[in-house]
């Protein structure tokens, strides 16, 4: 039997997060009323059929346990396989740039050891995207590669993205971290299929050069490697700050795209919290909105996404925001382009305004 | 493992035919309830809740959608060391097969079960009742006054009494007798199908009634009585909160109603006091630019174009734009398509209605229009 | 969820009676095998290490031992995302109850389990038979030569032939004919009782197969043959590891004795197919000073101060001093008290051996002592 | 409902143990043939009822995670409740002396705040009992106190160890971390059952002292607060050494302490592996030995403690030795006085013996 495992890196961080990540990973960061950013690339991961994944871990884990608990909603709570726990390094969590260190894999050689794998792939938490990796596998196999980057076309890349660059006949020429935006990008999506001899030959190669990216170690090889690239068509998109967490977080609100993230053959998986259903009040109006459970619904809301156990009062109006988990917002409270974080409570009649492009983040901080 | 004090026997094999449509596929705990719920998940989580913790569950009517829904009773913290849920539908044995005949002929045929756990008190409970409920309140009562066997009771007017099993009491709640249906009620304390029997008690009983050629093998109708000849110590548990005996197509659909109220009779918001369930991993659902929500439930998955009144739209309901939805209860996965309007309606699980098919009336006292699951109506 | 390729259904509703004593309490593939394994964890594990992991297992007979163990599959790595486990006992349905009536029957009351998982292809298994085997292997043969139903065979001594449905096959292994327990075999290609069928061949099958009343609604004895009647295309598929049919006390014994050889037929040590089970938390072994072990198997929990020699001792079984256990098998929970002797026994789960009784004998060609579950033996 | 949680401390290590906690915390030290010192403390809590356990991880928590996986085989994978995994602070590691520092508390206080207890359980991975805390609070209850202690009367006690002083009329008067070791004191064990409101509190009380030890902290308040001891009279060691972890690994042997601590009402819980029983050749000799399950037994054991997955060769002899999980001892190797760590190969005829005070330690470093 061929097998499939993942590996994903949690130990990076972001200054563009702002507050969002004063207390958590942005793997942690909620997102979509009741997942997690972590959630997409282990929901990937779980749906193509892979039953060992690493996860490697940065310094603030509590939140993270905290969701994943046992692995059981992801399928991962295993006696064969199943979720392990790779601490990462302290340092690793505030070097910037990189988000998979070879200094990570490294630390944590037992999970290439002990997990029976012919291939891997490597994630990270910063893109959304739905995706089956056996479709990835399949390109790889035909290809006859070791290595295998899933990118999309034409896309607005961002300073410290990665793209891939092609020669005329179509092969791998480069990978290059931006330094300054691009436009019209074959945005690498931060997967990489890799086998198991292939990767493990990289950590050996840098080894005395841990801090280093494994996807730019692997890119300083291509020559010695034999690499292809696979071309994802569906949604896909990159969170590296809060600009790009307001937005896409919007494009959620189009139909097409919460249908193709949320609805199709492969489920989000995320950590159940057993909530009542929604409850919506006479005076309650709603238009363009996620909502999660356990809300109880009494102003109105647009174009906005609500987390669960959300209280919303008489005569609130809440538009072009971001509610999270546990928060109460007081009749007659206006919020708009506002990032409301966990349990906040907005007192009646209160007023805070951002801009699309800047939304005011409101914290108990 | 320690012995247990009290271990719950839920009765969960009934048919419940008066749900008509909603029964023919799964046995009536297993109904949808509330949006995400199914019936059975308020006496499973007023287990939990009392700390009581090893369930047995009696099935026998269709039990395949129940067995997999309660699976090992992870979804209410039923699992694990001190918990456990048991699955026991009837079975072969050398003498051959024996379906349950009966509510005590169900639990006769379980007392190798309640031994092998060797409880000191057995908690009788059906699968089809709507209340919350410390059951360890009760059995602190029925270790206080020392009895054999306590019977929770709810006081019902005069006129319905009729419809009950009725208990006349001393001053100290001491039971003297015990009629089923009465025509002329001597009491307004009315049986709500909870029993908590001292378990050696209830074994002899069970015991000598299944010898009883006579017999139903029924509680109320044979057990009870048997007892009080013997002049057991019976005693009433007054219970003050809100009960519902959920069993007509009336009755489903006043009390799911009852949850759209500002200040409902059962709070389902109350952490406190949990109704667990078994969830799943839909999305959260999601109110287009057209749809529009009032007074209502709704569950994950839903997607929401068109609009919706004074309505409880379980997991996955989907009402296209256009789509008018009032005072009507979807179970999981119903589809209301375009331009269609659903009006004092149950509709079953994954039923569709058609792009513009009317559906109920607005008509005062109109008939609960019901489909049933997996139906198309045009 | 996506389609599954290939679901497992499992009888399991077998009494065994020949296992006698063993099988008194529970159904065979209940019953404990080499220590701490029990029947039924042989095609569980197949199961799962041939990536099939949608199971449904058929129980009739006194299933509440097997449910229990079974629960919800963890032990198997079948629950979880893509994996299921689920118990199909016999259920009452509108028109009343019915148990199964033969291997078919019970397939056939299950068609809407199977129907809801919609697979393409069905593996048909038993609960009672030992081996490793790779399904998947047999699946993508069944796929390659384009079967109707492919029945797995293994080659036997034209002695044992008689015992066994038997195919004719040609040059291609396609089958010809198929004989129950043929008084002069053609063949000596013997069905090991695992078919994999295209489903919508199978289900078609199947029904026809209820209607007709002269049939016994067996695999063996009328659905193959109905098939090769209907010229569809059957397949034998030649199995060349070990295979065992537990079915008599005799071949029980055997089968665990076996397991004591330096090589033995089937590794359970063998990591990379394990065989899987539903383990508990008894502490490591304990052999005493007095305590002496030679070419046994000890599980967990065993507390060893006498003499146990070419034995299989199963979960917290305990040799007091003095005490020799000689060539047996003791199941679960066994005490052997102090100075008690027993040769060439199989005692049956929580069965005391009284303080220096003496069970079984020394003699060639004794047969095999058998006692039976929660006995005392004095 | 009064709840009762439990606030186990893995935050702590000791030079005494050596090689043992090179690549491990104390909490995760094999013990008894298939079990880690952790589990002792974890199976008391669960075995008392309690539904809500924190853990305060050190900085090697790879090896715990992947031990306590889901909390499942502790019955701890649940939706209200649970296992907390509460990342300790990275520097307490290595501070020595306490093992249950203020600042893990306060930087946990998430724990407290979110877990519904009335009364909670504290304690270590150091000490080797089986109670059962419901009886604490009956005492705890029945006194009419806030803090009750655990001790054993009459022990040995060493450096580091903290022992209770009680005046004339049986009142806990002191309690004292030794620094030279005493005969016959009374053994603090490691747990104190304290209320709510007095835990919160005095952690609020020390907020800017943080290294100190919480039990420290309550000994210099016990004229402030109402305590009392709670004698236990079972079997109970500490293991604070190599030396305390090879005597009380003999002790097992007793057949009486082994049904005490593992075949009682109350089982000690762990992770299942799930292994084959153990086989025994014909050639094999065992005597007054625990084995572990998936072991194949060729050659001879006298005194000593098996874990599972190991070979034994024939002509082996292995004696007052610890054999740690999948190690291969060769044929004709002679152990005596050994501490064999997980996956060792000891080749043919291979001789190692150290003494009873002074085990060899044989590892792959």
């Amino acid at each position: 039997m061929e097998r499939l495992a993942g590996l994903i890196s949690a130990n990076y961080n972001d200054a563009r997060f702002g507050k969002l990540t004063a207390h958590r990973p942005i793997a942690g960061i909620p997102f979509g009323s009741r997942y997690r950013l972590i959630d997409f690339s282990l929901s990937n991961m779980v749906n193509s059929g892979m039953t060992s994944v690493g996860l490697i871990t940065p310094h603030l884990y509590r939140s993270l346990m905290d969701h994943l608990g046992s692995g059981k909603e992801f399928g991962l709570s295993r006696k064969t396989g199943g979720l392990y726990i790779l601490p990462g390094s302290t340092y690793g969590y505030d070097l910037g740039k990189g988000k998979f260190s070879i200094r990570d894999c490294k630390g944590n050689m037992q999970f290439f050891e002990r997990t029976r794998f012919d291939r891997l792939v490597m994630s990270t938490c910063s893109k959304i995207y739905n995706i089956d990796y056996r479709d990835v596998e399949k390109y790889h196999l035909e290809k006859e590669v070791n290595v295998t980057f899933v990118y999309k076309k034409n896309m607005d890349a961002d300073v410290g993205d990665i793209v891939i660059d092609f020669d005329d006949r179509g092969r791998v020429k480069a990978l290059r971290r931006l330094k300054k935006k691009e436009k019209k990008a074959n945005l690498y999506l931060d997967s990489t299929l890799i086998d198991k001899n292939v990767i493990i030959r990289i950590i050996d190669w840098y080894k005395d050069n841990s801090y280093m990216d494994v996807i730019e170690a692997i890119a300083e090889n291509l020559g010695r490697l034999s690499v292809a690239a696979y071309e994802f068509t569906g949604f896909a998109r990159s969170i590296n700050s809060i600009k790009d967490y307001m937005e896409v977080s919007k494009e959620l609100l189009d139909s097409k795209v919460m249908k193709e993230l949320f609805m199709g053959e492969r489920l989000v998986h995320t950590k159940i919290h057993d909530a009542a259903p929604v409850k919506y009040f006479e005076t309650a109006k709603v238009k363009n909105a996620l909502v999660g459970t356990g809300s109880i619904i009494k102003g109105a809301i647009e174009n906005s996404i609500i987390f669960r156990n959300t209280y919303i009062e008489e005569g609130a109006k809440i538009k072009n925001s971001i509610i999270m988990q546990k928060c109460k917002i007081g009749a007659k409270a206006i919020l708009e382009n506002v990032i409301c974080e966990k349990g906040v409570v907005i007192e009646d009649g209160e007023v805070h305004k951002g801009t699309a492009g800047k939304p005011v983040i409101l914290s108990n901080d | 493992m320690q012995q247990k004090e009290c271990i719950a026997m839920l009765l969960a094999g009934g048919q419940g035919s008066r749900l008509k449509a909603l029964t023919k596929r799964i046995a009536k705990p297993a109904v949808s309830f509330g949006g995400k719920y199914r019936i059975i998940d308020f006496a499973l989580s007023n287990c939990i809740n009392s700390d009581i913790n090893t369930v047995g569950i009696l099935t026998q009517y269709k039990p395949y959608l129940l067995n997999s829904y309660i699976g090992n009773g992870e979804g209410w913290d039923l699992d694990g060391l001190n918990g456990q849920v048991s699955l026991l539908p009837p079975y072969f044995t050398e003498e051959g097969g024996s379906w349950y005949d009966g509510t005590a002929d169900a639990i006769f045929k379980n007392i190798d079960f309640i031994d092998s756990v060797n409880p000191k008190y057995v908690l009788i409970l059906s699968g089809d009742h709507l209340y919350k409920m410390d059951y360890n309140d009760m059995l602190q009562y029925h270790k206080k006054v020392g009895a054999d066997l306590t019977v929770s009771v709810i006081n019902v007017s005069i006129e319905e009494a009729s419809r009950f099993g009725i208990m006349s009491v001393d001053e100290e709640l001491h039971i003297t007798k015990f009629t089923e249906k009465p025509k002329k009620p001597e009491s307004t304390l009315a049986s709500m199908g909870i029993y908590i029997f001292t378990w050696s008690v209830l074994r002899k009983a069970l015991i000598e009634d299944s010898t009883d050629k006579k017999s139903e093998h029924d509680f109320g109708k044979n057990i009870i009585p048997n007892l009080l000849k013997e002049e057991k110590r019976l005693y009433a548990y007054e219970f003050k909160g809100y009960w519902k005996d959920i069993g007509t197509i009336d009755s489903y659909y006043e009390a799911n109603m009852d949850l759209l109220r500002d200040d409902p009779h059962i709070d389902i918001f109350d952490r406190n006091m949990r109704v667990y369930s078994n969830s799943n991993i839909s999305p959260p659902h999601f109110v287009g630019s057209t749809g529009k929500v009032e007074k209502s439930l709704l569950c994950n998955g839903c997607v929401i174009d068109g609009k919706v009144t004074n309505s409880i739209l379980s997991t996955n309901v989907v009402v296209d734009k256009g789509a008018e939805v009032i005072d009507s209860i979807l179970l999981p996965n119903v589809h209301v398509m375009a331009g269609a309007k659903v009006v004092k309606a149950i509709v079953g699980e994954g039923s569709v209605i058609s792009a513009k098919a009317k559906l109920g009336s607005t008509a005062k006292n109109a008939e609960i229009a019901l489909i049933g699951d997996n139906e198309i109506y045009k």
